[in-house]
């Protein structure tokens, strides 16, 4: 029951040039998706340093869409090729250190595909809300940092 | 903290009809930071910009951040707006709350919400904002245009008219290219060389234009409106400045068997040539390979003959450095080599030629004198088998792609062979007729209907002889793949129009990216089909892909004012968003450990090696170093950078990090 | 006060862990996990480690953690408020299986951060520690305890020590008022000692290496002997296994963590061995190579601490040189610069 | 096998072919430790046998030893490869080093990048099997499981760095984690800070690992860390064909791409 | 206060932020709580750890004299973390202090006599409490000259102040930029600071010598007095390490035995002769 209630937080990485334009497409075209997910502009994948989907988790993010330009429609020409390597490692990495990568979604959203960006949200947000939030960050981040008892050894 | 501004736009009721602009205003005030935060109605509008340029002054704010429409639309108002109001523009930045929030989401509290969590997000990334600057760079108002062929004589005309210099490199002794091996051009079926002659004769006369033929580009450094290129002047052994060009020395040359390239070895030439006689520079060449005197150590008879003791044969290759603001590719095209059609005979029969040979036969001017006749025995071809996409569209020769001009010329050599062959039957074998294009389809159905050309749709599968004919085995796919067999006298093959040998190696000295075929990349292929990747380089022509004549030319002149345009300002100016390496004082001199695993990375070559050197000159780091002229901003070496000695002005990580906090927390 | 000494059969232990657990549910005894022995909270005297030399990190975790609140805020706009955490209830704690170097390293801890200005937090949870060890019946090659001031049997620091003697049976020594408070939760299970016990022969063997008085003079005279710490500290690779293992090393550094919301002051185990612990912002590093931080390390314990609080910094439990991962042997070390 | 090297050692360092010679040494109670040789006396205090499986190669950048001459090392097969990972990361130069290592029982010595490429492309450089069983073990588990194994061995860690310090690879003079602008990594050694460390670190090693192992044999508390590396390994090889530590001219992985890169997790 | 927590700062507000240079800025701090203004005193020479909540905190000298009370005032560099953060605040924020410590000036023992301070670059803060505490005391003192330098004259710090003190007929101002930092209006001398002081050819009768500024001036200024004939114990200067707890427990700001937080940051030339070069 209590997923159902459940809305979970989703930030999405895109590229300025392909994704971001896709999505003011889906705007223009008023296409509807939910509003769990936050996008944050990026020049290119190129630049998304996987550090920040890192930290993305550890504060609280319960899912991450993270989309750029079809291979070969990079407007830098190869970003999303040398974004799209680092991907199979990072995910190799994190799902070998039990970080669900089902929770990442990864995606190709070019500015023509307004229809696409809200697919790919909604089916994302939908996916998310099935794993249910994601418990695993919360317990390590937050009673180190901010309680009150003593959590020293 | 920083002073920073929040101003909602309702845009009209376009933000509004679903979003509590009132409420995301009134919320966005009590952020850090922010001292002043606002909601109007139309924020891109002149009152809209005005208050938020009151609001800078009154509020002392050094950030602002405009809730509105995507940035793609309207940074740059905005952006604008804050300068004209004494605020550095880079320290604007826009939350995109109608695309990304009102447009795609119902009249709710979350969406009320989400609309604020942007407004803080960009809030927490603006106040990481610097200060940034405009780039300029300066410009040199030279442009080098790589190839003489008809794009490049195009090219280097159009820009040398606008009042700038030009260097044009040509690799072959003449300009010209493959244009002025042509007969006729469809679809107008005029003569190829009396177009193009004069303009060759253009290039060599325009005071603008300093023309380079027998040479190549050696290397290429620096970044827009600042190269360095290298040009190596191969040696032509003669003194062109003594040189009258009366050839008298090529009559004379004892070798005169040598297989013509220009007539594509239907025709000699001698070891000391001209490649033709309309050829620009008119002057002549020593092909060393072939030349007794280099060969054997004896001969010297051009150097008696000469009346103006022009020949040179201890002339050695010239290695030249210029400068240049912008660089033309015009390198063309290369046809496919016969030995990919074993089973169509080329090489083996010699009454099996490609296209250009055909046009060479059909040429006032080749060595038939446009008679057409066999190369075998001179006799008059009676019949003719044209094979279209030979090589093209044959994933099983690795040529994926259509050749695009072969259906047009097709139908021009049967046309040509008709008009000079009159009781003679032209075939021709096709996949699919491509004529898109002015006068193009009317022009094959006249070739069709007029010249009675017949048409078979099919693939030949092989040719061969049998009693002195080329039998052309095939199948009728319109009959039902009927086999078809014609025995004909001549056959021609619409090779495949391929990239250059060397465009590989010319890729790579330019550092510009090619495709899988190796011809050149456009940086995009719609919206910048002459822009390369590398700012400052352009293409066109058929080094891109085969193109026909108006294609190349277009192109050419498109590019020429891609170029003009660059030169039209004496600085070039550039958004600040470009990656630098961190620098600090000795003895750190940087965090960048010089590892240099981001040189491969940048699709731009902008990053470079600085060395850091002691007192004494020695060498004591290397570390890497941004051009911010060739830098365009995509920050993958900023991703890739371990010790994060890089970043990216604009998106830096701080500012990508507190972007990603601000979005999660709270 | 006097120490009262008892024997105690060994077989009573469990017994006396479960006493112990009953009235300190913050019980800690060295527990066994892989290769690693930690000092862990115990749910009873099962998960105690039954055979082991030393727990792997030292105790100081206990009084001093790795990481340590200082301070708290909050951040809202135009509002922060701050808040020192509450130091004084602590949770009283049980280190229980200690061993006498362990305890013993606490006067060194105590000397830095209780002396001049006290350290509350330190100062609080020692305070709250209760210290009953084993002494020593077996060494390794790395103890040199005794070269140090210490022996296997010292009662330094401790509450309680237990020594095992023959018979199954275990020499108690009740040292302080608080052991004594301790034992009455036990002392049904104590007998009197009737006859003298010589505790020193049921201890570990371990040898004297050097004179620490030669080494405390030789090392204040040898800052300048460019050429001795570089020799000995050549293969060091500047980690800072030694010094987070170390009872006695007390160097800490201070960082903020926050999330936008609220944050926190931490104090944090730092070493000197890590080329960042003196790195000025401008670039300028006062100790800008491994050997130049490893003069630091033995300086400090071997020079600097005993002139100015009197203590020396070492306890002589061997543990850096145990972690270290390069097997620098701080004895030997030593050993070098007491033979100069 | 040690008197072989001894004797060596001995010759180069009075031909003054080197300065300095990095070695494996008799530590405490049968340890192997690194030991400096800079005279042919001191020559005599090295050895090696079946234990000596160290790889020194973290000590090629290290200033002070720098500071000593010209170096040479005895060389294990991932000091080898660290060499040509360090060389295709412009870290050292062609001829720079003298390496000594054993081919089939016979001692060779070559500061020749090519040389030295050759005896490693002879050699099988495939994980241990018992880290493979390691890593196979990990990979049949649930995500879940995997996480609490490894939460478990985050919580250990204290820290000190030494798995950085070990590695021949982490030799950046400002390590991402001391960077604090932002802080990426938490400072402190807690459970987020330690994930957030070791992460970062195994993503920085991908494609530049050679699986030497010392990360984890350093460990004071005995972290398997070689296997968040290790198990980037196979899919970088698999992936990208690439194969680090072996080419001093090698272009790494993560700087290239090939069109036809995987992406069937894309959408 | 019996469990006074040593590390928790007087919750500061700040009353006027001035612009000094280049990422140079100084801080007037007031104390939020009027108790913690009445309890709390220092003296010149001393520093405190100055922080802003959430990012850390950082090590300056008071840059005010203890002659004027109710606030203090530091000077820094925007540098850092800690350093960019605070650059950002505006007047009226909250940060943290923590302080004072280290020991002082011993500006009592100098009555009576001539001073000369030199200082360099972004080291005239600490120069500027004792500056000022002596001119606010100025009949204890003789002559008193100030020799400060910066790489440029946009790097000179306290302009104003410079300004008030050329003016003075009781202080002697020379300023000077190093060699290609001056600009067609600059006035002062050219060159560097040990130069300078050299052809000042300062009297060492009866003098003190306050030097402060980075290592390389220092290193290079100590010939020029020693030349002069100024004596080890005429010569004064305060130390800067590393720092972190200010209570001389973190372990990293000692130079040999010495903690600089302790037993410094003021050294005479005397007590600095006797310790290892760790600074």
């Amino acid at each position: 029951m209590e997923n159902q209630e459940f809305e979970p937080k989703i930030v999405a990485f895109v590229c300025n040039w392909c994704t971001y334009a896709g999505a003011d497409l889906t705007g223009t075209s008023r296409i509807k998706y939910g509003a769990n997910v936050k996008i944050i502009r990026f020049p290119c994948t190129g630049r998304i340093d996987f550090m920040l989907l890192m930290k993305a988790f550890e504060n609280g993010a319960d899912g991450i869409i993270i989309s750029g330009c079809h291979p070969n429609d990079c407007h830098y020409s190869t970003g999303n090729f040398h974004a799209r390597r680092r991907w199979v490692v990072f995910r190799n990495l994190l799902n070998f250190s039990g970080i669900d990568t089902e929770r990442i979604q990864f995606s190709w959203v070019s500015a023509a595909e307004g229809f696409k960006w809200a697919d790919v949200v909604n089916n994302t947000i939908e996916k998310v809300r099935a794993l249910g939030p994601y418990e695993n960050y919360k317990k390590i981040n937050v009673p180190t940092l901010f309680a009150k008892e003593d959590n020293n050894e | 903290m920083a002073r920073v501004g929040v101003f909602v736009c309702h845009c009209g009721e376009n933000i509004s009809a679903t979003v509590d602009c009132e409420k995301v205003a009134k919320e966005s005030g009590d952020l850090n930071s922010v001292v002043f935060s606002t909601d109007y109605k139309y924020m891109c509008s002149d009152p809209g910009q005005t208050l938020i340029k009151e609001a800078i002054k009154e509020h002392k704010l050094d950030r602002v951040v405009v809730a509105a429409c995507s940035p793609r639309m309207h940074e740059p108002t905005f952006r604008k707006a804050c300068s004209e109001a004494g605020m550095n523009p880079y320290l604007c930045e826009m939350a995109n709350i109608r695309e990304h929030c009102s447009w795609v989401h119902p009249k709710s509290e979350e969406t009320t919400a989400k609309a604020g969590d942007l407004v803080r997000t960009i809030v927490e990334k603006v106040k990481k904002n610097k200060p940034l600057q405009a780039i300029k760079v300066p410009i040199t108002k030279t442009a080098i245009v790589i190839g003489g062929g008809v794009a490049g004589i195009q090219s280097a005309l159009d820009i040398a008219n606008c009042g700038h210099k030009v260097i044009m490199v040509e690799k072959q002794p003449s300009i010209g290219g493959h244009m002025s091996q042509l007969s006729e051009t469809f679809p107008t079926l005029d003569c190829s060389q009396c177009i193009l002659t004069p303009r060759m004769v253009e290039v060599a006369q325009h005071p603008n234009i300093t023309l380079y033929t027998y040479a190549e580009i050696e290397s290429v450094d620096g970044f827009i409106g600042n190269f360095k290129v290298k040009i190596r002047r191969k040696s032509k052994s003669l003194d062109e400045n003594l040189c009258t060009g009366c050839g008298l020395c090529t009559t004379k040359c004892p070798k005169k068997k040598i297989p013509n390239e220009f007539e594509r070895g239907l025709g000699n030439r001698t070891a000391i040539y001209v490649p033709f006689p309309q050829a620009v520079p008119n002057k002549p060449v020593i092909d060393r390979e072939n030349c007794n005197y280099y060969q054997k150590g004896t001969c010297k008879v051009c150097e008696k003959v000469c009346p103006v003791q022009a020949i040179r044969f201890d002339q050695e290759d010239q290695i030249i450095e210029v400068e240049a603001g912008a660089l033309v590719v015009c390198t063309g095209f290369d046809v496919l080599k016969p030995n990919f059609f074993p089973e169509y005979g080329y090489g083996k029969y010699k009454d099996v030629i490609d296209g250009l040979q055909f046009e060479r036969l059909a040429s006032a001017s080749g060595p038939t004198k446009g008679e057409i006749r066999r190369p075998s025995d001179g006799e008059i071809p009676k019949k003719i088998v044209f094979i279209a996409c030979a090589g093209s569209r044959d994933p099983a020769k690795g040529i994926e792609y259509c050749s695009k001009i072969c259906c047009m010329y097709t139908a021009k050599h049967a046309m040509l062979y008709k008009h000079k062959v009159h009781d003679g039957t032209p075939y021709v074998f096709y996949m699919d007729i491509r004529a898109g294009g002015k006068m193009y389809e009317e022009f094959v159905r006249r070739a069709i209907v007029e010249d009675d050309t017949k048409y078979i749709r099919g693939r030949v599968s092989t040719v061969f002889e049998r009693n002195g004919k080329l039998i052309v085995r095939g199948a009728d796919t319109l009959m039902g793949a009927q086999p078809v067999e014609i025995e004909a006298d001549m056959v021609v093959l619409a090779s495949a129009g391929v990239s250059n040998p060397d465009s590989e190696e010319l890729a790579q000295r330019l550092h510009v990216s090619y495709d899988a075929y190796k011809f050149f990349a456009e940086a995009h292929p719609k919206l910048k089909p002459v822009e390369t990747n590398t700012a400052g380089i352009f293409l066109a022509g058929a080094c891109q892909a085969p193109k026909d004549i108006p294609e190349s030319v277009a192109a050419a002149s498109g590019a020429a004012v891609k170029v003009a345009a660059l030169f039209s300002n004496s600085e070039l100016t550039r958004e600040p968003v470009v990656a630098e390496v961190n620098r600090q004082a000795p003895p750190v001199f940087s965090t960048c450990t010089g590892c240099f695993l981001c040189e491969k990375v940048c699709p731009y070559q902008a990053i470079e090696r600085e060395e850091i050197k002691d007192r004494n000159g020695n060498v004591i780091k290397t570390l890497a170093r941004i051009n911010k002229g060739l830098c365009q901003g995509c920050g993958t070496c900023v991703a890739l950078c371990r010790v994060k000695a890089i970043d990216l002005h604009g998106f830096s990580n701080q500012q990508m990090y507190s972007e990603v906090m601000a979005l999660l927390n709270f | 006060m006097e120490p009262i000494i008892k024997i105690i059969k060994s077989a009573s232990l469990a017994t006396i862990v479960d006493k112990l657990k009953g009235r300190y549910p913050r019980l800690y005894a060295p527990v066994k996990k892989q290769e690693l022995v930690e000092l862990e909270v115990i749910n009873g005297f099962n998960d105690i480690a039954q055979d082991y030399l030393l727990t792997t990190q030292s105790v100081k975790k206990l009084a001093f953690p790795r990481v340590e609140k200082i301070l708290d805020y909050t951040l809202q706009k135009g509002n922060i408020q701050q808040q020192s955490p509450d130091t004084s209830n602590f949770p009283e704690t049980v280190l229980f299986g200690i061993r006498p170097c362990d305890a013993s390293g606490f006067r060194s801890l105590t000397a830095i951060f209780n002396g001049d200005k006290p350290d509350e937090f330190y100062k609080s949870r020692y305070e709250k520690l209760i210290i009953i060890s084993f002494a020593c019946n077996k060494a390794d090659a790395y103890c040199f305890c005794t070269s140090v001031g210490g022996n296997p049997g010292n009662t330094e620091g401790s509450d309680i020590q237990f020594t095992p003697v023959d018979n199954d049976e275990m020499l108690v020594e009740i040292l302080t008022e608080k052991g004594k408070a301790v034992a009455d939760l036990f002392s049904d299970l104590l007998s009197d000692c009737d006859k003298p016990v010589d505790k020193q022969a049921y201890l570990a063997n371990v040898p004297v290496v050097f004179d620490v008085n030669k080494v405390i003079d030789n090392t204040t005279k040898s800052f300048n002997n460019e050429m001795l710490w570089i020799n000995q500290s050549l293969r060091c690779i500047g980690c800072g296994a030694c010094a987070f293992v170390c009872p006695t090393c007390a160097c800490f550094d201070i960082q903020d963590e926050q999330n936008m919301k609220q944050g926190a002051r931490l104090r944090l185990w730092d070493s000197c061995g890590f080329s960042l612990f003196t790195l000025h912002t401008s670039g300028h590093n006062p100790r800008h190579i491994q050997s130049h931080r490893w003069r630091q390390r033995l300086m400090h314990k071997f020079s600097y601490m005993p002139e100015q609080l009197k203590v020396v910094g070492c306890e002589g439990c061997g543990r850096c040189s145990r972690a270290c991962p390069v097997d620098m042997n701080i004895k030997e070390h030593l050993l070098q610069i007491a033979e100069l | 096998m040690s008197d072989i090297l001894i004797n060596k050692v001995k010759q180069l360092l009075s031909d003054k072919a080197i300065d300095i010679f990095i070695g494996h040494g008799e530590g405490t109670g049968g340890r192997i430790r690194p030991i400096f040789v800079r005279t042919p006396e001191d020559a005599e205090q090295l050895i090696f046998n079946e234990n000596c499986k160290q790889s020194w190669a973290n000590y090629l950048l290290k200033p002070e030893v720098k500071a000593a001459g010209k170096i040479g090392m005895m060389a294990t097969k991932h000091a080898l490869r660290a060499m040509m990972q360090l060389a295709s990361e412009f870290q050292i130069k062609d001829n720079e080093v003298l390496a000594l290592y054993w081919d089939n029982n016979e001692l060779k010595s070559s500061a020749d990048f090519k040389e030295i490429e050759a005896y490693l492309a002879s050699q099988n450089h495939d994980i241990l099997p018992h880290e493979q069983e390691m890593i196979d073990k990990l990979n049949a588990m649930t995500t879940q499981e995997r996480w609490d194994f490894w939460q478990k061995e985050y919580e250990k860690c204290i820290k000190c760095y030494a798995c950085r310090s070990a590695c021949p690879m982490c030799y950046c003079h400002h390590c991402a984690a001391e960077g604090n602008q932002p802080q990426w990594i938490p400072v402190a050694s807690h459970q987020l800070g330690n994930m957030d460390w070791h992460l970062m670190r195994a993503m920085h090693l991908s494609g530049r690992c050679i699986n030497c192992g010392a990360c984890a044999k350093v460990c004071p508390m005995h972290i398997p860390l070689n296997l968040l590396t290790y198990n980037l390994i196979t899919p970088i090889q698999q992936e990208f064909g690439a194969i680090a530590g072996m080419k001093h001219d090698a272009t790494y992985a993560l700087s290239t791409f090939k069109t036809e890169d995987k992406e069937n997790f894309i959408l | 206060m019996e469990n006074k927590n040593i590390y928790e700062p007087y919750m500061m507000r700040i009353a006027k932020i001035t612009d000094e240079a280049p990422f140079v800025k100084t801080f007037r701090l007031e104390f939020v709580n009027p108790q913690d203004a009445e309890n709390f005193s220092f003296h010149t020479g001393q520093f405190g750890e100055y922080s802003v909540y959430g990012e850390g905190e950082s090590t300056f000298c008071i840059a005010s004299p203890h002659t004027r009370k109710g606030y203090i005032e530091c000077t820094f560099r925007q540098a850092g973390r800690v350093t960019g953060e605070l650059a950002s605040l505006e007047v009226g924020d909250s940060m943290g202090f923590r302080g004072p410590y280290g020991n002082i000036f011993p500006v009592e023992e100098w009555k009576g006599k001539n001073l000369l301070f030199i200082a360099g670059g972004i080291a005239l803060p600490p120069m500027r409490s004792v500056i000022w505490t002596c001119l606010d005391t100025r009949e204890n003192f003789k002559d008193v000259t100030i020799l400060y330098g910066a790489k440029s004259v946009n790097d000179l710090v306290y302009k104003h102040e410079l300004k008030e003190w050329e003016e003075r007929p009781d202080v002697k101002l020379v300023t000077t930029v190093d060699p290609g930092g001056e600009t067609p209006e600059w006035k002062g001398e050219v060159g560097f600071v040990p130069t300078v002081l050299d052809n000042m050819k300062p009297n060492p009768e009866n003098t003190i010598a306050i030097v402060c500024g980075p290592p390389v001036m220092i290193k290079f200024t100590f010939p020029v007095l020693e030349k002069a004939g100024f004596k080890d114990e005429q010569i004064y200067t305060t130390l800067e390490n590393r720092m972190k707890c200010g209570l001389g427990k973190c372990g990293r700001c000692n130079v040999g035995k010495v903690f600089v937080c302790k037993d410094g940051p003021v050294f005479s030339r005397t007590q600095l002769k006797e310790l290892p070069d760790e600074y």
